[in-house]
């Protein structure tokens, strides 16, 4: 065991997988002999080379659309999109093209194209610099999402979607690149569609992505000996692991669905939809979802503080549910 | 060029005229649904443009597509058979006529999206590239695509790194029923090349060798690792946008791109050039309306696709 | 009373709202002198010349863009994208400037946009040309998301979009452009945020979207005598009506929503949630959505009528849940 | 130029750099957060460029934007407390440091989105060729925009309809880490104007005068209605990207231009020229830094939005 960010376990999985395959390429603005504006590529323009680590214009519709036809054609690019936001400056080529056209031909093609980007708040940054745009990828079909919650993960998640043959958006979480863990020497990959009970419990199941996976498990931390929280990370949102979610509501009865977007049409709604259709005579009260406020993230911090579910948030669904 | 590719253009030159035609008469009678646009007028581009590719080379195509698969290459049959709906088609039916793959033959798709398939062409030719395996894109688009964000970045990526695609614009005047003066505030989209530190071109489209000496030339810069080429073909297109929009041109303004016809063109200057004769020429007609009858046979005959299969194909 | 189509409907309000008001004019692809490619526009360019029916080239990023300009600068705009799949290619546009721009000024602007497209399937034209996107509007804060479906709603609700003063995603069915209906003469609104119980039942309350609710009411009409299903059309999705939504709920205990988008994180499920939320101990069994599946959209027409909700699903689920 | 203008221009000059390097000290206090991006060594583009407009004339601007902001005349106290985090900011804190709205100082906000505001600006231009009303818009953008597809599609617009808009492009040679050698294949972005059939200018982006000339002549154009000019400036920022990016640049780059510091040159040239004598100059230093004392304490003294408050602004 070592201990390793967010961020060096993104590199490491980076880095292996390129030594492992020459077909994996990188693609996004910054990232070379920066390796990144946060540090992700680190290294790896030194170590693979232009060839390899490619730094573009500020053309996101450039970006997705080489990586769409180099996966069209052979390859396995990973492009970065800095900012998810800015995923709405190429949704063309993410949505009409890399998640349909291997359905459209017949399943002539395939599409192993991994789309990386960072979102969330909590650095002040305003409405466009601030988003959790997850929802309309798992709403677009011919997406797997994924969203690391761990060092872990991070590492094992990130793998995985560079050897899967389909379009994946892997959604990293800013606030946790610095996040630091002891974690296993060597290679591993984790599953997608496999859920993980991060802590056990028996009066509530909490339900959390990403950065809230970790208040989560404060709040629960903070309630234990009075409410005992199951806290589940589902890690990846396509496909969705919805039978441990169903397994542990069956044991708590209640659920609570944590997420950063906003409430409305949010992810947390579908999971909300597929445990009332799967185990509406186990629930003992209404499911609920705590996410954003539906309000274009504000600069100031208090504000944007307020737009977002914080631990006391949660204590206070909870306490209100159980 | 030589008689055996001569009377190689011409061939698929009728192909897709005749392909076209089949298509107009099979939607006529409700056997084809959906959007179709015809490419009928433009042959010589697509023809002109491909038979200077290998097989290994790419070609990235638009919703006016058909051209561009036949001149490829692609089987007349699977090709009907997408369009009529079918599991044999290309796309086993999920596509249709704007998304005809075949990605073995280089046919990366047509794209429902105006100026859509732009941005896919950098990753086959970066593919081509980073394999070195001297495959080189062609990629279509017309110019209505022009004015998209998608034309900017893509040509001055390709600029910037050097790609081996070939950017063929067919300029037919109209988009929809917009005409290209609501679009372009300059002569020539070809002269957008210097924008990109690139070689322009603006070249009759309906010259079949015409395109097939410019876009060679383009190729081989392409191949020889000197970057991309953006080639303006200047045609137009005989019907109006797809089957259900009427024309909405000035009819003496089909009627004078009618008598530029690339076809009758070709013919007769092969004819005039002693390269064919009229009743080899028949016989080619005959051949390439019997491929047809063969097709539109191996459509009627094959089945639509079964309801319990809808999700194969989605992931892989 | 007369005879309009969805079509006239929206042609007439668009004319009366540049009559009423000469900040109001149009901009978009193919809507001059053709008068739009399904007709919506005919004899706009007309009566109102260039300056106000402003034909566009393809780009659709310079037509949101300058739609959102205009309409801080006190114009009145009304976009037409051709297809909602399109909009892909401004979502930056649409979502980070249009929705976000008058909170991030503090108020200091307004928006007065309407985003008009046409959207669903039906006509064999494949992944690319057959969305239906509005759940990605409903979840991002800022936006105002209308699904008119009917004649008279399409008339009355597009005239209440354009003197909104703030964005709004407007969203047509091209199946529902030649339907038929009597209307009025002169002129109507219909006020946004207020659903429409289109028919009455007691056993299970439907709520259907745009050309669903015809499909709810055909499906309605045929269980009539055995099932006795309330129909509601929630006619704007932001803002939602769920007052009318939970009215229903209580009194029939029962909740299907049908829409035509994925069921997969669709508005559905963000109905559902609000349901259970807000009415849980009213319901005696699990709210379900029926939605379109989680595939590209076939070309054949075969399997695009088995990737979208049908009067017979719709049967066959109410069946299932009274 | 005359006496009164020239002095103004220093003045504001003065007033970015003093604002910035005021934001910078902030920002390591703890008092401003967020991304920060300083427009200190581009100040003769906003001071030379804005300096034409008048009143209600439009400007659409940047990620970094301070300086487009103070050049049309925002208020400075305003613009702090926005940086700050406070309610009295001109966009309630609600926007910050990107975000600075004022719709009647013509100021339509900066933009976190890179190439985002291009299309903005054809609205806010067709406004006023909609009212006749003689305002003409200036947007702003820098050379790793020029590479957006917005940008393609604006400038096309922008001239097929003849806006009364001008395209400045602050070509400061490098986007975040990026040099412009991986994001522009040509050598001027002023020579794509050929591309749109506008006129193209590429200048000395550091000489204010120059700047003014060539976009007073430009704003004229608009005015007249004869459509939109491109103009690149080319210049240099003499600090990082932002403040949380380290500076990738050689040093020696840094220092080159540091000595082509647009302030001290025009100092230089008012002195020579006996516009201005050193101890005015200082007056205005010393009054401008008086303005920026009054700025800081009027942000400290102001309060951070209420929790409750979130909500408002959002609706009309
Ligand atoms: C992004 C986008 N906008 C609009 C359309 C609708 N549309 C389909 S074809 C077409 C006209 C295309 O014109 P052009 O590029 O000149 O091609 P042509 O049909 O003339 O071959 C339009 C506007 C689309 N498919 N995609
Ligand atoms: C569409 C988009 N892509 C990427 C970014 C991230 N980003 C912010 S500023 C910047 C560099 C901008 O360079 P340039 O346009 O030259 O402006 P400068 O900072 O040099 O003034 C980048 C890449 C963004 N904000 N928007
Ligand atoms: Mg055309
Ligand atoms: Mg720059």
């Amino acid at each position: 065991m070592r201990e390793l960010t967010y961020l060096d376990a993104l590199n490491e999985a980076l880095r292996e997988e390129m030594e492992r395959d020459e077909n994996v390429f990188l693609i996004g603005e910054d990232i070379g002999s920066f390796g990144g504006v946060f540090g992700v590529e680190k290294g790896l323009w030194e170590k693979f080379g232009e060839k390899r680590v490619r730094q573009t214009p500020i053309s996101e519709d450039a970006i997705v659309g080489t990586a769409v036809g180099a996966a069209m054609t052979g390859l396995r690019p990973v492009a970065e999109i800095m900012y998810i936001d800015f995923i709405t400056c190429c949704m063309d080529q993410v949505v009409n093209q890399a998640a349909k056209l291997r359905y459209m031909s017949g399943g002539n093609l395939k599409m192993p194209l991994v789309i990386r980007a960072q979102g969330g708040s909590g650095t002040a940054e305003a409405a466009q610099h601030s988003q959790s745009l997850e929802a309309w990828f798992v709403h677009t079909p011919g997406l797997k999402v994924v969203m690391p919650a761990t060092v872990y993960d991070a590492k094992g998640l990130l793998k995985t979607a560079i050897r899967d043959d389909n379009p994946v958006i892997f959604l990293e979480h800013r606030l946790l690149y610095n996040m630091k863990d002891n974690v296993p020497e060597g290679e591993w990959t984790v599953p997608f569609g496999k859920a993980e009970v991060k802590q056990e419990g028996k009066d509530i199941t909490i339900v959390a992505t990403s950065l809230m996976i970790h208040k989560a498990l404060e709040a629960a931390k903070e309630l234990a000996g009075n409410i005992s929280i199951e806290v589940i990370d589902p890690k990846t949102l396509v496909p969705l692991d919805i039978d441990t979610i169903l397994e542990s509501v069956k044991k708590t009865s209640r659920l609570l669905v944590v997420h950063e977007a906003p409430t409305i049409a949010g992810v947390g709604a579908e999971i909300v939809r597929q445990v009332v259709e799967k185990a509406f005579d186990y629930l003992d009260g209404a499911p609920r979802v705590l996410g954003g406020k539906s309000i274009p993230m504000p600069f100031a911090p208090t504000l944007e503080k307020a737009c977002t579910p914080q631990k006391e948030d949660i204590i206070k669904f909870v306490k209100e549910m159980v | 060029m030589n008689r055996k590719k001569s009377i190689e253009l011409l061939d698929l030159m009728y192909r897709i005229r005749f392909f076209e035609e089949r298509t107009m008469k099979l939607f006529r009678e409700g056997l084809i649904v959906g959007a179709l646009h015809h490419y009928i007028g433009e042959e010589a581009i697509a023809v002109g443009a491909c038979a200077t590719a290998e097989e290994d080379d790419y070609v990235v195509s638009t919703h006016r597509g058909h051209g561009h698969c036949i001149a490829k290459g692609a089987d007349l049959k699977r090709m009907m058979a997408e369009l009529m709906g079918r599991e044999t088609g290309y796309s086993k039916a999920r596509g249709g006529s704007m998304h005809i793959f075949s990605i073995e033959e280089g046919l990366l798709g047509g794209n429902g999206i105006v100026g859509g398939g732009l941005p896919i062409a950098l990753g086959s030719a970066l593919s081509g590239q980073y394999r070195d395996s001297g495959q080189v894109t062609l990629c279509f688009f017309a110019e209505g695509a022009a004015a998209r964000g998608t034309f900017h970045e893509s040509l001055n990526l390709a600029s910037l790194w050097k790609l081996p695609v070939v950017y063929i614009c067919e300029n037919n005047l109209w988009a929809a029923t917009t005409y290209i003066n609501y679009s372009l505030p300059i002569e020539n989209i070809g002269d957008r090349a210097s924008a990109y530190g690139i070689p322009g071109k603006v070249i009759d489209g309906n010259d079949v060798e015409k395109v097939y000496d410019t876009v060679d030339e383009a190729v081989k810069r392409a191949r020889a690792g000197k970057g991309p080429t953006l080639i303006e073909c200047k045609s137009f297109r005989h019907h109006p946008h797809c089957m259900v929009i009427p024309d909405t041109r000035p009819q003496d303004e089909v009627m004078e791109w009618k008598k530029k016809d690339p076809i009758p063109r070709f013919e007769k200057r092969l004819l005039g050039k002693k390269v064919i004769t009229k009743t080899e020429m028949e016989k080619i007609r005959g051949k390439v309306n019997n491929m047809l009858d063969e097709a539109e046979e191996f459509g009627r005959k094959s089945s639509v696709p079964g309801v319990e299969t809808v999700a194969e194909g989605l992931w892989a």
